[in-house]
């Protein structure tokens, strides 16, 4: 796929009569209306006889230097062609459903409403940017706020997205309402992570969490627990999660879980301590 | 309550918030203080911030009130949140703003606006929640739709969606200069501000 | 650069920070400041707050500094907190995500998936009116089930329940994993370590 990016140094290509400027484009209508602009007409005119020799210049141009050329290009390299083609018959009376139409009027309504959109978009590229120009005040939740009335800020989707990752792997077995055999409490599963993070040094893949369990036994139940022994054992501040963020901000890359550096007492401790834990106790004897 | 302590009151709601907070949920908040009342006291706040010469300012976006950092200190957050910069390619501006102007819309529509494939464009842009998946569109094969979100706002420094600059009519030639469109911080009146002023066309 | 110039800098870094900022890492940013002087125009900035009647100080915590309120406008920052829409509780989080992929659902059901009680969460998930009681499930004991409510597609920005992505949908928006990126906290983070005990940075 084409990104968009600094020009291309290519001054001209061979022919007299084509100098063609060749910069990275956002695709063919982009590619169409640099060529109109650079024949100084109007979109509405759409010369489409010159226009489609200069598009298919341009493309033997990308692939001589190589460059991948995205099946949109050649899909309007043929639609450049049938309308040439069009336009090089007489009106027909055969067509009766295309009578009178322009074959290029529909080509010409695409290029003005994507020209309509790069505009403003050049526009919004314009306007001063949050986290960019300027930056929000983030401060965190007052020290005051009870640990247990602080709130995570995730969103559902963000916390789904992980989630259901996982559950998809999981074979569809028995629904949540028949899995008696099976009693998983979010307790053993808190344990069985840390003990896991431990293993691995103090660090630990959000995914491995899951792998590292024989096979067989990724229940969705399990799953399930571990996941909330997970939120559980980060809001207990047990251990972190993390995941890397890229260039320009958006997460990317494995989300993983760090220990935090307390050490096993404090946060052995920190479990203990944690009221909704013990009312998994209280049912371990159940 | 004394005007002061209000103020204050205000001043640390929007810097706690984060979020924009609105001048009715302040009004709630706040004892004895009007919605309509807020805009006034906030702008005090942003003065007293001038006066003080003090890099922050109070900005009006997403429907409510934010405290963000001055412009002109711009370089320096950026060596603080270097890995953060909001960076937009070409593919995400032109999308992005298919997206605002069109939304609820489907990937196929937006397709059909670029000429080129807009998955991964979409994908980058949910992730950095910008975007939002809407719901499905009710017509065969049931497809996601999109739509922006509040973040978009705020990023873009809108009070709300209808303050995106206005998309030129098919028909006419040129484009109108309507970068004037975009919601300006609380700084009242930009010509006191002078050479500080946020100036959308320096700053890049 | 002048002092004036110096403190308006460090101050717009603590407050767009979100986490604490070391000595050494505003001395590298800011010019001319050395790191042993960054205490002192801290605490410039923290009598100046004082001097302005503002209800804001910056602390000295694990890692850096850090700008908090004061705690005499904490019960308005409850208020504030308490009411963001978007934002639940952890246990409301999971309580719902279970809701809407499993309704209706029993309030046993729930907490075997969660392996603690549900009663209180479900409660205040039905107070805040984002799940609902659906009615009986026909067994023995007739016990409640619960479902989500039209305020919870509202708050998620979701047409009707069919609008939740499904698991494909959701996979198809995920980027894929990525093993050379920078590590860095995100939003899911826990509050700060080491939170029980900062000062307030100290005046000299």
């Amino acid at each position: 796929m084409l990104e968009s990016g600094t020009p291309l140094a290519v001054g001209s290509v061979a022919g007299p009569t084509c100098a063609i400027k060749l910069s990275l484009f956002e695709g063919p209508l982009d590619l169409l209306l640099h060529l109109i602009r650079e024949n100084e007409m109007d979109v509405t005119e759409l010369p489409v006889a010159q226009i489609a020799g200069q598009y298919i210049e341009y493309l033997n141009l990308m692939e001589e230097l190589q460059l991948d050329v995205a099946a949109e290009y050649l899909v309007m390299a043929a639609t450049l062609a049938w309308i040439k083609s069009r336009m090089l018959l007489p009106p027909s009376e055969n067509d009766d459903d295309e009578e009178g139409l322009d074959p290029r009027a529909e080509l010409i309504a695409r290029l003005l409403e994507y020209e309509r959109f790069k505009e403003v978009s050049e526009q919004l590229g314009e306007y001063t940017r949050e986290g960019r120009d300027v930056f929000k005040a983030r401060v965190p939740e007052s020290a005051s706020t009870p640990e247990g009335e602080r709130e995570l800020e995730v969103s559902l989707m963000t916390l789904l997205d992980a989630f259901r990752r996982v559950l998809a792997r999981v074979p569809t077995g028995p629904g949540l309402h028949e899995v008696e055999g099976e009693l998983v409490t979010v307790y053993e599963r808190m344990l069985a992570i840390m003990d896991a993070i431990g293993a691995e040094g103090g660090s630990l893949e959000f995914e491995q969490l899951f792998a590292s369990d024989p096979e067989a036994r990724l229940s969705r139940p399990l799953v399930v627990a571990t996941f909330l022994a997970l939120l559980e054992l980060v809001r207990v501040a047990a251990l972190r999660v993390y995941q890397g963020l890229r260039e320009d901000g958006a997460p990317e890359g494995p989300i993983r879980l760090r220990r935090t550096e307390e050490g096993a007492e404090e946060w052995r401790r920190r479990i203990a301590d944690d009221p909704r834990v013990h009312g998994v106790k209280s049912q371990e004897g159940v | 309550m004394e005007r002061s302590q209000q103020k204050q009151i205000v001043e640390a709601l929007i810097v706690a918030a984060g979020e924009p907070v609105s001048a009715a949920r302040l009004a709630e908040i706040v004892p004895a203080l009007d919605a309509s009342d807020v805009a006034g006291l906030v702008a005090e706040i942003t003065r007293d911030y001038e006066d003080q010469g003090r890099a922050l300012e109070i900005w009006e976006v997403a429907g409510g009130y934010q405290l963000r950092t001055h412009a002109s200190v711009a370089p320096y957050l950026r060596l603080l949140h270097r890995e953060r910069a909001l960076r937009l390619s070409r593919a995400a501006l032109e999308t992005i703003a298919i997206v605002a102007y069109r939304q609820p819309i489907t990937r196929a529509e937006v397709e059909h606006v670029r000429g080129v494939e807009a998955g991964p464009v979409l994908k980058s842009l949910v992730d950095r929640k910008l975007v939002r998946i809407a719901g499905h569109r009710e017509v065969p094969g049931r497809p996601l739709v999109y739509a922006t979100t509040k973040r978009f706002l705020e990023v873009f420094g809108l009070g709300k969606l209808d303050d995106l600059p206005t998309l030129r009519e098919v028909e006419e030639l040129l484009p109108p200069p309507d970068a004037a469109a975009q919601v300006t911080p609380l700084e009242l009146e930009s010509a006191e501000v002078g050479e500080s002023a946020p100036s959308p066309s320096e700053l890049h």
